[in-house]
């Protein structure tokens, strides 16, 4: 297998995220999770761009990295009580856990070596034109997304609405 | 439109007429109207049965109507009437009524407590009514399960305890009992959920009848006390609101007795006869040791709750004595328990609300501070000894005279045993009255209290009217109830 | 050529972070992030099998693009209620939400 | 004889009226009402009987046995066994009318005067008319159930009036004690009737001859006996006796009704009431109840000696006296009174002079107690002074119980005595030693409170004198009864065990034995009570002190009662049953209740809540399908 720069670009970003993933699970303090995870995401992006999905990338790179990971971020320094950051995790769950995680990755890895993909994709990177993407996500024929995006919109909508209510301050009962 | 689905009409339209009710007044007006006309169609209902029995109608169950509600399972809302039904929906409307002039002051939230009331009224006057077993066993759910609020909210002393307890041993009695109708049911050949049908039928394997007789016996049974189901009445009894006490012992304990005759015995004839013997034997305890227990407590509720198993205990006993005597006895002795031992816990909730206490112990003297009360509480002992002109005598001695005259050694030895009983109420009645009532009062916040109120009078009249009414003249309604008892009383006998 | 396993692989390891993070973590937070990790990883999914398995369709695009829009919005709701949570009990560790149990 | 009914429908009315109506009613027209309507009552008795006695007898020489209402009150459904109610007249029906009807009359006059101005004066005449009319009820039953019904009346109504001070203790736990001794022993007789019933197949009185009774004449004598255990309760025969004396705590008047005359004598009744049958089937069983009552008559006048409450001593005399009567029945062998059957009639005869005399008694005594305020003897001696009447009534009904001629209890005695000397020469002989007694103690109590030492210091503190004319017309009456009636009629024309008229005669030897014995007690008694220095019973007291403090405390019956009522059946049975049942019975379902409570408790931990352990399994879950999908 020549070494290209897409692998080495892969291979960069696989253990970056093999690492930042497994940070973010296991390091005791909140805030140093959130900003693992943030870089788990900017990784998972690269990984969209390697496989030429740029516009999804960017959605990736702004909705999560840009807007979520705020909201996480503000949750963290709204919610953090004294107690909360340092966190101690039980030997007897953990290795349960880690039991049970390590099994099940081992079935999924099984299955995976088992199962014959068809591999039919070149490694060039097509681009996925915006204009595409906006016509299928618009139309409604048979590869049109019309419905689902407009589930989705309402859905949005809903939890916009739900956010407010849920985190509205309480009034004061007279 | 029936003249029985009017009981059970009556009540759900007092209650829509309760819950649009704005204030006390009208929640009262709602109460006595509905209460009375219940009162009235039961004895309207008496006078209509009575005449159409005397204009030779030999039906074994009168006014018959059949709704079907549920065909796959052949449910349906079937009601009709003979004497011994006619019995009890007279006796649930005098407690009805007067339960509800018993409840009169009753706070705080008076408008839920006489819903929840009224939906228990409408559940127990729907099971007399009905002849169907799934729709009997319906409306005993329904009676049944008011009563948890009414003890639990409305109660006094470790009321959450003994509703608790009152509930779940009657629900797990119930839960017995549905096996043993869904056993009769299907052992009948699952055509017909009703028990004049299945009656007539005849065709429960007799090896079957031995399974499912004790489970619905014991349904049953539980609920008319019997030794040892019995310890849910004395908790429940006492903690009880006074009309639900009354309404409870008065007509819900009859229930027990009622399923047990007309489901139990009535459908599986040879199952009793050859299991009697061992429900005798518990009844027996029941009669003998519930007198036993009352002579030695200290409240007088719990004096009453067990005067009640054991007297609840006879009519057991006389059910299985199986011959028609003692069966219009057991009968007699349901309707005169009911009125006795209402106006027994109408009283001492009307005590209770003034004194505070119902502990004999602090009780003394009240005869002179209250006489209204106490010339009607000696009533309602002397009653409940089996005095000769209230109604707990003719009872008795039906009983009595009807179960000695059985042919087996055995069955006329546990009556001698179950007379005793009547020393032993005698004892506790006695001193119970001799203890409150009589000798001076000693404790002097007790003087200030006043006697009955007009409406409390209404109730302990109505009651003291009908106990000795039906202790002076008994002829008609033992024949009614006789004439009744004859049907299942042959089926009975024939097959033993 | 990247093997498909390779992506599978990094996508089972971010999955697997996941889990544990979502079992061992008692923070209502870091269980949330926990969650996002998985979610990332299907996404991941969705996009390789697209692109390496049918590049003529978009099915897996797309969906990993409502997925990132769903997972936005399960997010929001959920901090808005961790907030009124911590507003209500000063704390969102889960084991100290038991107000309504039992 | 249809009227007759109302001799029992009367004085239900006015119990009824005066129960309901009595809070509105003054006193007096409440107490005339009462005594108005028994006043009706006993003119409709004493024509009953008159027309009954003089009616033309049947063709064997017996009264005709007349039943003029017998309805069905409770069906039973057995055939011949029916609950009627009804009226049944016959000799001794007839003759207890006269007896009841004249001793209420008499009480109801009396305690116009005796209890003027007592609070819940109505009550009292409305329990005064309800005990009159069981008692009537009772001896013109039809059938045993009738019977058995009043007679739980009478016992109830005994009850009321005997607790009719219910403030006062005393008189609460005697009206108690009443009701639940005659209760327990009505036990017997229920069953009894029972037994009765269902051999016999009837409850109505069936005679010896009928085939229904000879059916059932394996167990008649159980059946009897049975039912003389109810019999001894109300007539107060050892050892059910111990209620009798308590009840002095009611008002006088009502011991003199209930507690002499009338009530304690439907014992008597029913042995005499079921005598055919007795005498048939069960003669062992009468003559067991012979053996009870001289032992209760030997019993009630050794404690009767020994006490000092006069009630008591009257109380006591009664128990006795019920004795003889049961003696006289018991002792007969036969219906024929020529040949042992004459105690039935004596007995009849002595209940009914007794009744009179004892009632005078009882009314004297009332007078006193109202004059001096107290039961007690010591607080009188000496009262001939200020109550010449009341002492004359007294005197004549002490010499008529102690059998002196020519007063009616010698006639009435004497023909007891010559029964239990044709039954048995050694039964006649304690019977006249009984007699003797007797005679002693009516004269210990005579001198005690007329004549003796004067208790002058409460004397003149409370000046005594004569009763209002109230209560002495009644005292008048019943003396010229027990003056006249003895000699002047002829009892064994009228009644006797096999309904055939026939010539009683004294006995000369028996008569003259008892009369003597008895002169010589009253001697005695004199000697020891009339001065007022009473140095030999003080001597006699102190010498038998043992005896005499036994005696004065009934032999210590009541202390054994008090034992096995408290110790044993509450102690021993009661509470440990009260016990059983909320620890044992009651702990079991309690415990039911807890064991699911516990086990719940135990397996909530898969029930935790925590979202984490839910996933946790159903990961596992996931993984082990998976591996069973793809192995």
């Amino acid at each position: 297998m020549e070494i290209t720069i897409q692998t080495v670009v892969f291979l960069f970003l696989a253990l970056f995220i093999t690492l930042t993933s497994v940070l973010t699970v296991t390091t005791q303090r909140i805030v140093r999770s959130a900003t693992y995870l943030l870089f788990t995401l900017f990784a998972t992006a690269g990984i969209y761009f390697l496989l030429g999905y740029t516009f999804l990338g960017s959605v990736q790179m702004i909705v999560y990295a840009g807007g979520i990971m705020v909201l996480y971020v503000f949750s963290i320094l709204l919610t953090s009580g004294r107690s909360d950051n340092v966190e101690r995790i039980k030997n007897s769950r953990m290795f349960a856990v880690l039991a049970a995680v390590l099994g099940g990755a081992a079935i999924l890895l099984f299955i995976y070596s088992k199962y014959q993909f068809l591999q039919v994709g070149d490694n060039k990177v097509t681009e996925v034109t915006i204009q595409s993407l906006g016509t299928n996500l618009m139309s409604s024929n048979k590869y049109g997304y019309l419905l689902p995006f407009e589930a989705i919109s309402v859905f949005l909508l809903a939890c916009i609405v739900g956010g407010i209510v849920i985190a509205q301050k309480e009034e004061d009962k007279k | 439109m029936n003249l029985l689905s009017i009981f059970v009409l009556i009540p759900l339209l007092m209650m829509l007429g309760l819950w649009i009710s704005r204030n006390l007044a009208q929640v009262r007006t709602v109460m006595v109207v509905g209460a009375s006309a219940l009162l009235i169609s039961a004895i309207t209902l008496t006078v209509c049965y009575l005449q159409a029995r005397s204009a030779g109608a030999t039906e074994e169950m009168l006014f018959r109507a059949d709704i079907i509600w549920y065909a796959p399972l052949n449910i349906a809302y079937s009601v009709g009437v003979d004497g011994i039904s006619v019995a009890m929906l007279l006796l649930s409307g005098i407690i009805v009524f007067t339960g509800t002039f018993a409840s009169w002051r009753l706070k705080p939230l008076t408008k839920e407590y006489f819903l929840w009331f009224t939906l228990l009224s409408a559940g127990v006057f729907g099971f007399f009514i009905s002849i169907d077993m799934f729709t009997m066993y319906l409306f005993y759910e329904v009676a049944l399960i008011p009563m948890y609020l009414l003890i639990g909210v409305w109660g006094s002393g470790r009321k959450e305890y003994a509703a608790m307890k009152l509930t779940l041993m009657l629900m797990g009695a119930s839960a017995i009992l549905l096996c043993g109708i869904l056993g009769i049911y299907f052992c009948s050949g699952a055509t017909s959920m009703n028990i004049l049908n299945i009656a007539h039928a005849h065709n429960i394997a007799v090896s079957q009848q031995l399974i499912w007789f004790p489970m619905t016996f014991v349904g049953f049974g539980v609920l008319g006390a019997l030794f040892p189901f019995h310890t849910w009445s004395p908790d429940g009894h006492a903690s009880a609101p006074t009309a639900v006490s009354m309404l409870h012992a008065g007509v819900l304990m009859k229930l027990g007795g009622y399923g047990c005759f007309r489901i139990a015995m009535f459908l599986m004839p040879q199952a009793a006869n050859q299991l009697g013997w061992i429900f005798l034997i518990l009844t027996t305890i029941s009669v003998v040791y519930g007198a036993l227990s009352a002579c030695v407590q200290t409240d007088l509720k719990y004096i009453n709750a067990y005067s009640s198993v054991s007297h609840c205990g006879l009519v057991l006993f006389a059910i299985l004595m199986i011959n028609q005597t003692a069966t219009t006895g057991a009968i007699l002795q349901m309707l005169s328990h009911g009125l006795m031992t209402a106006l027994f816990f109408a009283l001492i909730g009307m005590i209770y609300g003034r004194t505070h206490t119902r502990d004999t112990r602090e009780l003394s003297g009240l005869m002179r501070i209250m006489p209204f009360l106490g010339v009607g509480y000696v009533i309602a002992g002397l009653a409940n000894l089996g005095l000769p002109g209230f109604s707990g005598f003719i009872a008795e001695m039906t009983i009595f005279v009807g179960s000695f005259q059985h042919f087996d050694t055995f069955h006329r030895t546990i009556t001698i045993i179950a007379c005793t009983s009547i020393v032993i109420t005698a004892v506790y009645i006695l001193r119970l009255v001799g203890k409150i009532l009589y000798g001076v009062c000693t404790n002097e916040h007790h003087l200030k209290l006043t006697d009955a109120t007009w409406d409390e009078r209404v109730a302990v009249i109505v009651l003291i009217v009908c106990v000795a009414g039906l202790g002076m003249a008994p002829l008609w309604i033992s024949n009614m109830i006789s004439n009744s008892v004859v049907p299942i009383v042959s089926n009975l006998t024939l097959m033993h | 050529m990247i093997s498909i396993i390779c992506y599978l692989i990094v996508s089972t390891i971010m999955l697997c972070a996941g889990i544990y993070g979502f079992f061992t973590r008692h923070n209502l937070l870091a269980m949330l992030i926990s969650v996002e990790l998985m979610l990332n990883a299907t996404d991941i999914n969705f996009a390789v099998f697209n692109r390496l398995l049918y590049p003529n369709g978009q099915e897996g695009y797309f969906f990993a693009l409502f997925s990132i829009a769903i997972s936005a919005a399960e997010t929001a709701i959920a901090i808005a209620i961790m907030i009124n949570i911590y507003r209500n009990i000063r704390s969102i560790q889960v084991d100290k939400i038991n107000k309504m149990k039992w | 004889m249809e009227i007759t009914i109302f001799i029992i429908l009367l004085p239900l009315l006015s119990f009824v009226f005066l129960g309901l109506a009595g809070k509105w009613l003054s006193h007096r027209a409440a107490g005339l009402f009462g005594t108005a309507v028994l006043g009706v009552v006993t003119i409709l008795s004493y024509y009953t009987a008159y027309t009954y006695f003089t009616a033309p007898r049947l063709a064997d020489g017996t009264f005709a046995t007349l039943v003029p209402y017998n309805f069905q009150w409770l069906p039973l459904f057995l055939g011949a066994m029916k609950f009627n109610l009804g009226v049944l007249l016959d000799p001794i029906s007839v003759m207890m009318l006269i007896v009841i009807s004249t001793v209420s009359l008499m009480v109801h006059i009396y305690s116009f005067g005796y209890m003027h101005g007592e609070r819940g004066f109505q009550r009292y005449y409305a329990f005064l008319s309800l005990f009159t009319m069981s008692m009537l009820g009772l001896v013109v039953a039809t059938n045993i159930f009738q019977m058995y019904l009043f007679w739980e009346l009478v016992g109830v109504s005994s009850y009321l009036l005997i607790g009719f001070y219910f403030t006062k203790a005393p008189a609460v736990a005697a009206s108690k004690k009443a009701f639940i001794v005659t209760r327990f022993a009505d036990l017997g007789f229920l069953i009894g009737i029972l037994i009765y019933g269902f051999y016999v197949g009837t409850f109505d009185f069936v005679g010896p001859n009928t085939s229904a009774a000879v059916g059932g004449a394996k167990m008649i004598p159980l059946a009897l006996g049975l039912m003389f255990i109810g019999g001894a309760g109300k007539s107060a025969m050892f050892p059910l006796h111990i209620w009798l004396p308590d009840a002095m705590e009611g008002p006088t008047p009502v011991s003199a009704l209930i507690h002499a005359a009338t009530m304690v004598v439907a014992g008597v009744y029913l042995v005499a009431r079921m005598f055919p049958l007795f005498i048939a089937f069960a003669p062992n069983v009468l003559h067991i109840v012979a053996y009870v009552a001289a032992f209760t008559a030997f019993y009630a006048a050794a404690v009767a000696i020994a006490q000092t409450d006069i009630k008591r001593v009257l109380a006591f005399s009664t128990i006795s006296q019920i004795g003889f009567m049961l003696v006289a029945l018991g002792v007969c062998t036969s219906v024929e009174p020529e040949a042992g059957g004459l105690g039935y009639m004596a007995a009849m005869f002595h209940l009914f002079t007794h009744a009179m005399f004892k009632a005078c008694l009882f009314l004297c005594a009332g007078c006193i107690i109202e004059q001096v305020h107290s039961n007690e003897m010591e607080m009188m001696g000496g009262m001939r002074k200020y109550m010449p009447i009341t002492h004359i009534a007294f005197l004549f009904s002490c010499l008529a119980i102690s059998g002196i001629p020519p007063f009616s209890g010698f006639f009435s005695k004497d023909e007891i005595l010559s029964a239990c000397f044709a039954f048995n020469p050694i039964m006649g002989w304690i019977m006249t030693a009984i007699a003797a007694m007797t005679a002693f103690y009516m004269f210990r109590l005579y001198y005690g409170i007329f004549w003796g030492k004067e208790n002058i210091e409460h004397h003149t503190a409370h000046k005594p004198h004569e009763a209002p004319a109230t209560m002495t017309i009644p005292l008048i009456i019943l003396s010229v009864i027990t003056f006249f009636f003895g000699w002047t009629v002829s009892f064994g024309h009228f009644i006797s065990p096999n309904g055939k008229s026939f010539d009683s005669h004294l006995e000369t030897s028996v008569a003259i034995t008892s009369v003597v014995i008895a002169v010589l007690s009253i001697l005695i008694a004199r000697t020891m009570y009339r001065n007022e220095k009473q140095v030999l019973a003080d001597s006699l007291q102190k010498r038998f002190k043992g005896l005499w403090t036994a005696a004065h405390h009934r032999f210590y019956i009541d202390e054994v009662y008090q034992f096995v009522t408290h110790r044993i059946i509450f102690g021993c049975v009661s509470r440990p049953i009260a016990w059983f049942d909320r620890h044992v019975v009651d702990g079991f379902f309690n415990f039911l209740a807890w064991s699911t409570n516990a086990l719940s408790y135990q397996i909530r931990g898969f029930q935790s809540g925590e979202i984490q352990q839910y996933t946790y399994v159903f990961l596992i879950g996931t993984l082990l399908l998976i591996l069973l999908l793809i192995l």
